[in-house]
Protein backbone atom coordinates (compact mmCIF):
# COMPACT_ATOMS: atom_id res chain seq x y z
CA UNK A 1 0.00 0.00 0.00
CA UNK A 2 2.76 2.41 0.62
CA UNK A 3 4.33 4.44 -2.56
CA UNK A 4 8.43 4.56 -1.98
CA UNK A 5 10.61 5.79 -4.36
CA UNK A 6 14.36 6.83 -4.05
CA UNK A 7 15.27 9.56 -6.83
CA UNK A 8 17.20 12.20 -8.17
CA UNK A 9 14.20 14.51 -9.53
CA UNK A 10 12.43 16.47 -7.10
CA UNK A 11 8.88 15.82 -5.65
CA UNK A 12 5.78 17.74 -5.88
CA UNK A 13 3.64 17.93 -2.65
CA UNK A 14 0.43 18.74 -4.29
CA UNK A 15 0.86 15.64 -6.86
CA UNK A 16 2.22 13.16 -3.55
CA UNK A 17 -1.55 14.36 -1.62
CA UNK A 18 -3.64 13.08 -4.77
CA UNK A 19 -1.35 9.74 -5.15
CA UNK A 20 -2.23 9.27 -1.54
CA UNK A 21 -5.83 9.91 -1.56
CA UNK A 22 -7.04 9.01 -4.49
CA UNK A 23 -10.99 8.72 -4.19
CA UNK A 24 -10.55 7.65 -0.32
CA UNK A 25 -12.97 9.46 1.75
CA UNK A 26 -12.00 7.75 4.92
CA UNK A 27 -9.21 10.13 5.66
CA UNK A 28 -9.88 12.22 7.80
CA UNK A 29 -6.00 13.14 8.72
CA UNK A 30 -2.90 13.70 6.56
CA UNK A 31 0.57 14.40 8.14
CA UNK A 32 3.69 15.10 6.26
CA UNK A 33 7.65 15.64 7.00
CA UNK A 34 9.49 17.40 4.49
CA UNK A 35 13.16 17.68 5.07
CA UNK A 36 14.89 20.22 3.11
CA UNK A 37 18.37 21.50 2.61
CA UNK A 38 20.05 23.92 5.47
CA UNK A 39 22.22 26.56 5.49
CA UNK A 40 22.80 27.76 8.57
CA UNK A 41 25.77 29.66 7.82
CA UNK A 42 25.64 30.76 4.21
CA UNK A 43 28.55 29.01 3.58
CA UNK A 44 26.84 25.97 1.39
CA UNK A 45 27.25 25.68 -2.11
CA UNK A 46 25.78 21.97 -2.72
CA UNK A 47 24.67 19.39 -0.54
CA UNK A 48 25.26 15.71 -2.09
CA UNK A 49 23.55 12.52 -1.28
CA UNK A 50 25.11 9.25 -1.74
CA UNK A 51 22.84 6.47 -1.15
CA UNK A 52 23.35 1.99 -1.74
CA UNK A 53 20.61 0.85 -4.70
CA UNK A 54 19.00 -1.73 -3.49
CA UNK A 55 19.11 -1.71 -0.11
CA UNK A 56 17.72 1.69 0.57
CA UNK A 57 14.37 0.56 -0.95
CA UNK A 58 14.27 -2.61 1.08
CA UNK A 59 14.49 -0.78 4.15
CA UNK A 60 11.88 2.40 3.72
CA UNK A 61 9.51 -0.44 2.43
CA UNK A 62 10.08 -2.62 5.81
CA UNK A 63 10.10 0.39 7.94
CA UNK A 64 6.66 1.51 5.79
CA UNK A 65 5.12 -2.22 6.35
CA UNK A 66 6.24 -1.86 10.02
CA UNK A 67 4.69 1.47 10.67
CA UNK A 68 1.22 -0.12 8.53
CA UNK A 69 1.16 -2.78 11.33
CA UNK A 70 1.35 -0.11 14.42
CA UNK A 71 -0.78 2.13 13.01
CA UNK A 72 -4.36 2.24 11.36
CA UNK A 73 -2.92 3.90 8.26
CA UNK A 74 -4.93 4.71 4.72
CA UNK A 75 -1.49 5.35 2.81
CA UNK A 76 1.98 5.83 3.19
CA UNK A 77 4.58 7.65 0.79
CA UNK A 78 8.26 7.67 1.37
CA UNK A 79 10.28 9.95 -1.48
CA UNK A 80 13.90 10.16 -0.23
CA UNK A 81 16.57 12.00 -3.61
CA UNK A 82 20.00 11.12 -3.54
CA UNK A 83 22.51 13.66 -5.88
CA UNK A 84 23.82 16.62 -6.00
CA UNK A 85 21.57 19.14 -4.16
CA UNK A 86 21.78 23.28 -3.24
CA UNK A 87 20.55 25.24 -0.11
CA UNK A 88 16.32 25.58 0.04
CA UNK A 89 15.87 21.93 -2.09
CA UNK A 90 14.02 19.32 -0.79
CA UNK A 91 15.29 15.76 0.03
CA UNK A 92 12.77 13.57 1.91
CA UNK A 93 8.79 13.30 2.21
CA UNK A 94 6.74 11.57 4.16
CA UNK A 95 3.45 11.38 3.89
CA UNK A 96 0.95 9.36 6.34
CA UNK A 97 -2.88 9.31 6.17
CA UNK A 98 -5.26 8.40 8.74
CA UNK A 99 -8.74 8.19 10.37
CA UNK A 100 -7.14 9.80 12.97
CA UNK A 101 -4.75 12.71 13.50
CA UNK A 102 -2.65 11.19 16.48
CA UNK A 103 -2.35 7.99 14.16
CA UNK A 104 -0.94 9.98 11.23
CA UNK A 105 1.81 11.92 13.56
CA UNK A 106 2.88 9.00 15.55
CA UNK A 107 3.82 6.86 12.13
CA UNK A 108 5.23 9.80 10.59
CA UNK A 109 7.44 9.97 13.40
CA UNK A 110 8.39 7.33 13.33
CA UNK A 111 8.87 6.89 9.69
CA UNK A 112 11.28 9.97 9.96
CA UNK A 113 13.23 8.27 13.24
CA UNK A 114 13.82 5.04 11.52
CA UNK A 115 14.90 6.71 8.07
CA UNK A 116 17.05 8.79 10.01
CA UNK A 117 18.93 5.97 11.86
CA UNK A 118 18.82 3.52 9.52
CA UNK A 119 18.17 3.74 6.23
CA UNK A 120 21.59 4.23 3.83
CA UNK A 121 21.86 7.76 2.54
CA UNK A 122 24.64 9.91 3.27
CA UNK A 123 25.26 13.62 3.28
CA UNK A 124 28.42 14.90 2.00
CA UNK A 125 28.65 18.80 2.09
CA UNK A 126 30.46 21.39 0.22
CA UNK A 127 31.62 24.81 0.73
CA UNK A 128 34.32 26.92 -0.49
CA UNK A 129 36.70 24.92 1.83
CA UNK A 130 35.80 21.94 0.10
CA UNK A 131 33.53 18.63 1.06
CA UNK A 132 32.95 17.73 4.23
CA UNK A 133 31.05 14.35 5.11
CA UNK A 134 27.95 14.74 7.77
CA UNK A 135 28.23 13.50 11.38
CA UNK A 136 25.75 11.06 12.30
CA UNK A 137 24.00 12.48 15.57
CA UNK A 138 23.34 10.33 18.38
CA UNK A 139 19.88 12.12 19.24
CA UNK A 140 18.70 10.18 16.12
CA UNK A 141 19.62 6.56 17.12
CA UNK A 142 18.11 7.84 20.94
CA UNK A 143 15.20 9.21 19.23
CA UNK A 144 14.42 5.41 17.84
CA UNK A 145 14.85 3.78 20.92
CA UNK A 146 11.27 5.40 22.05
CA UNK A 147 9.74 3.00 19.91
CA UNK A 148 11.02 -0.05 21.66
CA UNK A 149 8.25 -2.02 22.46
CA UNK B 1 33.15 -14.71 -4.36
CA UNK B 2 31.77 -12.78 -1.98
CA UNK B 3 30.89 -9.21 -3.45
CA UNK B 4 31.84 -6.18 -1.08
CA UNK B 5 30.76 -2.87 -1.14
CA UNK B 6 31.90 0.50 0.05
CA UNK B 7 29.98 4.19 1.04
CA UNK B 8 30.66 7.19 1.19
CA UNK B 9 33.51 8.18 3.92
CA UNK B 10 34.45 4.26 3.67
CA UNK B 11 34.29 3.92 -0.02
CA UNK B 12 36.86 7.61 -0.46
CA UNK B 13 39.38 6.23 1.99
CA UNK B 14 39.20 2.81 0.42
CA UNK B 15 39.36 4.16 -3.19
CA UNK B 16 36.72 2.16 -4.49
CA UNK B 17 33.15 1.41 -4.52
CA UNK B 18 32.92 -2.57 -4.55
CA UNK B 19 34.99 -5.14 -5.54
CA UNK B 20 34.50 -9.14 -5.06
CA UNK B 21 36.99 -11.45 -3.16
CA UNK B 22 37.10 -15.10 -2.94
CA UNK B 23 36.81 -15.23 0.99
CA UNK B 24 39.73 -17.52 2.44
CA UNK B 25 38.55 -20.46 4.57
CA UNK B 26 40.17 -18.80 7.35
CA UNK B 27 37.31 -16.06 7.86
CA UNK B 28 34.18 -17.39 9.29
CA UNK B 29 32.71 -13.86 10.49
CA UNK B 30 32.50 -9.93 9.79
CA UNK B 31 35.50 -9.70 12.30
CA UNK B 32 37.61 -11.71 10.61
CA UNK B 33 36.84 -10.10 7.38
CA UNK B 34 37.68 -6.93 8.72
CA UNK B 35 40.88 -8.14 9.89
CA UNK B 36 41.83 -9.67 6.44
CA UNK B 37 41.03 -6.17 4.46
CA UNK B 38 42.90 -3.96 7.01
CA UNK B 39 45.63 -6.37 5.69
CA UNK B 40 45.73 -5.28 1.99
CA UNK B 41 46.65 -1.83 2.34
CA UNK B 42 46.74 1.77 4.18
CA UNK B 43 43.09 3.02 2.55
CA UNK B 44 41.61 -0.62 3.94
CA UNK B 45 43.28 0.09 7.12
CA UNK B 46 41.97 3.49 8.40
CA UNK B 47 38.78 2.92 6.51
CA UNK B 48 37.93 0.22 9.26
CA UNK B 49 40.51 1.01 11.97
CA UNK B 50 37.54 1.66 14.23
CA UNK B 51 34.60 -0.20 13.60
CA UNK B 52 32.72 1.76 16.44
CA UNK B 53 32.33 4.27 13.23
CA UNK B 54 31.30 1.64 10.75
CA UNK B 55 27.92 -0.25 9.88
CA UNK B 56 27.66 -3.42 8.26
CA UNK B 57 25.01 -4.99 6.33
CA UNK B 58 25.18 -8.38 4.95
CA UNK B 59 22.61 -9.05 1.77
CA UNK B 60 21.21 -5.62 2.54
CA UNK B 61 20.51 -5.79 6.19
CA UNK B 62 22.03 -4.51 9.07
CA UNK B 63 24.24 -6.85 10.87
CA UNK B 64 26.77 -6.98 14.44
CA UNK B 65 30.25 -7.54 13.90
CA UNK B 66 29.63 -11.27 14.56
CA UNK B 67 27.60 -12.07 12.00
CA UNK B 68 29.00 -15.09 9.97
CA UNK B 69 30.02 -14.22 6.45
CA UNK B 70 30.32 -16.28 3.16
CA UNK B 71 31.39 -16.39 -0.22
CA UNK B 72 27.58 -16.22 -1.48
CA UNK B 73 27.29 -13.14 0.20
CA UNK B 74 26.75 -8.77 -0.71
CA UNK B 75 29.01 -7.28 2.03
CA UNK B 76 28.69 -3.72 2.46
CA UNK B 77 30.53 -1.11 5.10
CA UNK B 78 29.69 2.44 6.05
CA UNK B 79 29.54 4.96 8.69
CA UNK B 80 26.43 5.68 10.68
CA UNK B 81 23.54 6.88 8.26
CA UNK B 82 23.11 10.74 7.49
CA UNK B 83 19.80 11.22 5.75
CA UNK B 84 16.39 12.13 5.98
CA UNK C 1 5.48 36.06 12.63
CA UNK C 2 2.57 33.17 11.67
CA UNK C 3 0.27 32.90 8.72
CA UNK C 4 -3.72 32.94 10.06
CA UNK C 5 -6.44 32.50 7.87
CA UNK C 6 -9.95 31.64 8.47
CA UNK C 7 -11.57 31.67 5.33
CA UNK C 8 -14.05 29.88 2.64
CA UNK C 9 -11.89 29.06 -0.32
CA UNK C 10 -9.66 26.06 -0.01
CA UNK C 11 -5.60 26.00 0.24
CA UNK C 12 -3.11 24.99 -2.04
CA UNK C 13 -0.60 23.16 0.18
CA UNK C 14 2.18 24.23 -2.57
CA UNK C 15 1.64 27.65 -2.05
CA UNK C 16 1.71 27.78 1.44
CA UNK C 17 5.10 25.83 1.47
CA UNK C 18 6.50 28.56 -1.27
CA UNK C 19 4.64 31.19 1.46
CA UNK C 20 6.55 29.74 4.72
CA UNK C 21 9.89 29.10 3.07
CA UNK C 22 10.35 31.85 0.96
CA UNK C 23 14.15 32.78 0.59
CA UNK C 24 14.51 30.79 4.50
CA UNK C 25 17.36 28.56 4.04
CA UNK C 26 17.64 27.65 7.62
CA UNK C 27 14.74 25.70 7.72
CA UNK C 28 15.58 21.98 7.35
CA UNK C 29 12.02 20.59 8.51
CA UNK C 30 8.47 21.50 7.58
CA UNK C 31 5.64 19.70 9.24
CA UNK C 32 2.03 19.57 7.81
CA UNK C 33 -0.73 18.30 9.15
CA UNK C 34 -4.32 18.92 6.52
CA UNK C 35 -7.59 18.02 7.93
CA UNK C 36 -10.45 16.68 5.62
CA UNK C 37 -13.68 15.90 5.59
CA UNK C 38 -14.22 12.07 6.43
CA UNK C 39 -17.06 10.14 5.22
CA UNK C 40 -16.69 6.61 6.94
CA UNK C 41 -20.10 5.23 5.86
CA UNK C 42 -20.53 6.57 2.30
CA UNK C 43 -23.57 8.61 3.46
CA UNK C 44 -22.55 12.09 4.17
CA UNK C 45 -23.92 14.61 1.95
CA UNK C 46 -22.20 17.93 2.84
CA UNK C 47 -20.37 19.18 6.07
CA UNK C 48 -20.93 22.29 7.19
CA UNK C 49 -18.63 24.28 9.21
CA UNK C 50 -19.77 27.36 11.37
CA UNK C 51 -17.00 29.47 13.36
CA UNK C 52 -17.69 32.57 15.61
CA UNK C 53 -15.85 35.47 13.30
CA UNK C 54 -13.37 37.37 15.38
CA UNK C 55 -12.80 34.87 18.22
CA UNK C 56 -11.63 32.49 15.87
CA UNK C 57 -8.77 34.70 13.88
CA UNK C 58 -7.86 35.82 17.94
CA UNK C 59 -7.54 32.11 19.44
CA UNK C 60 -5.47 31.30 16.10
CA UNK C 61 -3.33 34.20 16.86
CA UNK C 62 -2.76 32.91 19.94
CA UNK C 63 -2.17 29.52 19.74
CA UNK C 64 0.38 30.39 17.07
CA UNK C 65 2.16 32.57 19.29
CA UNK C 66 2.54 30.54 21.93
CA UNK C 67 3.94 27.50 19.84
CA UNK C 68 6.22 30.04 19.02
CA UNK C 69 7.34 30.35 22.22
CA UNK C 70 7.14 27.29 23.00
CA UNK C 71 9.70 25.76 20.03
CA UNK C 72 12.17 27.65 18.13
CA UNK C 73 10.07 27.97 14.92
CA UNK C 74 11.14 29.87 11.56
CA UNK C 75 7.81 29.93 10.26
CA UNK C 76 3.65 28.56 11.37
CA UNK C 77 1.08 28.76 9.05
CA UNK C 78 -2.76 27.96 10.59
CA UNK C 79 -5.56 27.79 7.41
CA UNK C 80 -9.16 27.01 8.52
CA UNK C 81 -12.19 26.93 6.24
CA UNK C 82 -15.52 27.54 7.27
CA UNK C 83 -18.47 26.59 5.06
CA UNK C 84 -20.35 23.48 3.30
CA UNK C 85 -17.81 21.54 2.16
CA UNK C 86 -17.88 18.00 0.23
CA UNK C 87 -16.36 14.80 1.50
CA UNK C 88 -12.45 14.15 1.05
CA UNK C 89 -12.81 18.78 0.77
CA UNK C 90 -9.82 20.15 2.61
CA UNK C 91 -11.28 21.66 6.18
CA UNK C 92 -7.31 22.79 7.70
CA UNK C 93 -3.86 23.00 7.35
CA UNK C 94 -1.35 23.43 9.87
CA UNK C 95 2.40 24.15 8.86
CA UNK C 96 5.56 24.48 10.48
CA UNK C 97 8.73 24.86 9.84
CA UNK C 98 12.34 24.52 12.18
CA UNK C 99 15.64 23.93 11.55
CA UNK C 100 14.91 20.83 13.56
CA UNK C 101 12.19 18.24 13.00
CA UNK C 102 11.34 17.15 16.26
CA UNK C 103 10.10 20.73 17.23
CA UNK C 104 8.21 20.95 13.80
CA UNK C 105 6.29 17.95 14.92
CA UNK C 106 5.92 18.69 18.43
CA UNK C 107 4.55 22.16 17.35
CA UNK C 108 2.29 20.87 14.81
CA UNK C 109 1.01 18.68 17.21
CA UNK C 110 0.32 21.45 19.63
CA UNK C 111 -1.17 23.24 17.50
CA UNK C 112 -3.85 20.71 16.72
CA UNK C 113 -4.74 19.50 20.16
CA UNK C 114 -5.05 23.60 21.08
CA UNK C 115 -7.67 24.24 17.78
CA UNK C 116 -9.49 20.89 18.35
CA UNK C 117 -10.46 21.91 21.54
CA UNK C 118 -10.26 25.77 21.78
CA UNK C 119 -10.86 27.43 18.84
CA UNK C 120 -14.44 27.95 17.98
CA UNK C 121 -15.77 25.97 15.26
CA UNK C 122 -19.10 23.54 14.88
CA UNK C 123 -19.05 20.66 12.38
CA UNK C 124 -22.68 19.68 10.65
CA UNK C 125 -23.04 16.55 9.06
CA UNK C 126 -25.63 16.13 6.32
CA UNK C 127 -27.28 13.29 5.32
CA UNK C 128 -30.52 12.18 3.47
CA UNK C 129 -31.61 11.65 7.17
CA UNK C 130 -30.96 15.27 7.52
CA UNK C 131 -28.40 17.60 9.44
CA UNK C 132 -26.45 16.83 12.79
CA UNK C 133 -23.98 18.43 14.64
CA UNK C 134 -20.91 16.72 15.53
CA UNK C 135 -20.30 15.91 19.00
CA UNK C 136 -17.06 16.86 20.85
CA UNK C 137 -14.63 14.31 21.51
CA UNK C 138 -13.00 13.87 25.42
CA UNK C 139 -9.92 12.56 24.08
CA UNK C 140 -9.86 16.23 22.25
CA UNK C 141 -9.24 17.84 25.93
CA UNK C 142 -7.34 14.39 27.15
CA UNK C 143 -5.05 15.37 24.32
CA UNK C 144 -4.15 19.21 25.16
CA UNK C 145 -3.39 17.81 28.67
CA UNK C 146 -0.65 16.58 27.66
CA UNK C 147 1.24 20.18 27.02
CA UNK C 148 0.87 21.47 30.62
CA UNK C 149 3.82 22.84 32.05
CA UNK D 1 -26.31 47.12 26.37
CA UNK D 2 -24.87 43.81 26.36
CA UNK D 3 -24.54 41.41 23.41
CA UNK D 4 -25.08 38.00 23.25
CA UNK D 5 -24.35 35.57 20.48
CA UNK D 6 -25.35 31.98 20.22
CA UNK D 7 -23.61 29.52 18.17
CA UNK D 8 -24.24 26.21 16.33
CA UNK D 9 -27.15 23.80 18.39
CA UNK D 10 -27.15 26.90 20.96
CA UNK D 11 -28.36 28.86 18.26
CA UNK D 12 -30.43 26.75 16.17
CA UNK D 13 -32.67 26.09 19.82
CA UNK D 14 -33.03 29.94 20.76
CA UNK D 15 -33.70 30.87 17.47
CA UNK D 16 -31.39 33.73 16.54
CA UNK D 17 -27.60 34.26 16.11
CA UNK D 18 -27.10 37.19 18.40
CA UNK D 19 -29.33 39.51 20.62
CA UNK D 20 -28.54 43.27 22.47
CA UNK D 21 -30.26 43.11 26.11
CA UNK D 22 -29.82 45.49 29.25
CA UNK D 23 -28.98 43.75 31.62
CA UNK D 24 -31.05 44.09 34.74
CA UNK D 25 -28.65 44.69 38.31
CA UNK D 26 -29.48 41.86 39.73
CA UNK D 27 -27.26 40.30 36.87
CA UNK D 28 -23.69 39.89 38.09
CA UNK D 29 -22.34 36.58 36.86
CA UNK D 30 -22.51 34.14 33.62
CA UNK D 31 -24.69 32.42 35.78
CA UNK D 32 -26.51 34.83 36.53
CA UNK D 33 -26.87 35.72 33.22
CA UNK D 34 -27.98 31.87 31.97
CA UNK D 35 -30.70 31.78 34.85
CA UNK D 36 -32.58 35.39 32.97
CA UNK D 37 -31.91 33.72 29.73
CA UNK D 38 -33.64 30.38 30.82
CA UNK D 39 -37.02 32.40 31.75
CA UNK D 40 -37.39 33.87 28.32
CA UNK D 41 -38.64 30.96 26.63
CA UNK D 42 -38.63 27.22 25.83
CA UNK D 43 -35.82 27.49 23.16
CA UNK D 44 -33.67 29.31 25.68
CA UNK D 45 -34.70 26.94 28.39
CA UNK D 46 -33.64 23.93 26.52
CA UNK D 47 -30.33 25.54 25.25
CA UNK D 48 -28.65 27.00 28.34
CA UNK D 49 -30.55 23.52 30.65
CA UNK D 50 -27.23 22.06 31.26
CA UNK D 51 -24.16 24.23 31.62
CA UNK D 52 -21.42 21.54 31.24
CA UNK D 53 -22.34 21.15 27.75
CA UNK D 54 -21.85 24.52 26.64
CA UNK D 55 -18.81 26.98 26.62
CA UNK D 56 -18.94 30.76 27.53
CA UNK D 57 -16.70 33.19 26.02
CA UNK D 58 -16.66 36.48 27.58
CA UNK D 59 -15.36 39.28 24.61
CA UNK D 60 -14.00 36.37 22.32
CA UNK D 61 -12.13 34.77 25.53
CA UNK D 62 -13.05 31.12 27.46
CA UNK D 63 -14.60 31.72 30.66
CA UNK D 64 -16.17 29.86 33.48
CA UNK D 65 -19.56 30.29 34.85
CA UNK D 66 -18.83 32.20 37.85
CA UNK D 67 -17.22 35.18 35.43
CA UNK D 68 -18.42 38.54 36.13
CA UNK D 69 -20.64 40.13 33.16
CA UNK D 70 -21.86 43.78 32.44
CA UNK D 71 -23.22 45.62 29.91
CA UNK D 72 -20.43 46.29 28.25
CA UNK D 73 -19.63 42.78 27.06
CA UNK D 74 -19.92 40.52 24.50
CA UNK D 75 -21.18 37.65 25.67
CA UNK D 76 -21.56 34.04 23.36
CA UNK D 77 -22.90 30.84 23.95
CA UNK D 78 -21.56 27.80 22.41
CA UNK D 79 -21.55 23.60 22.24
CA UNK D 80 -17.66 22.45 22.80
CA UNK D 81 -15.75 23.07 19.83
CA UNK D 82 -15.56 20.38 17.12
CA UNK D 83 -13.45 21.93 14.36
CA UNK D 84 -10.20 20.97 13.11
Amino acid sequence: MAYIAVQSEDFDLSAEFARIQGDDTDIGALVTFTGTVRDMTGTLESMTLEHYPGMTEKLLEQIATEAETRWPLLGCTIIHRYGTLSPGDNIVLVITASSHRQAAFDAAEYLMDFLKSKAPFWKKETTEAGGNWVDAKETDETALKRWDT
Amino acid sequence: MAQLMYFSKVREQIGIGDETIDLPHTIATVEDLVAHLRGLGDGYNSALADMTFIRVAINQNHVGIDHAVTNADEIAFFPPVTGG
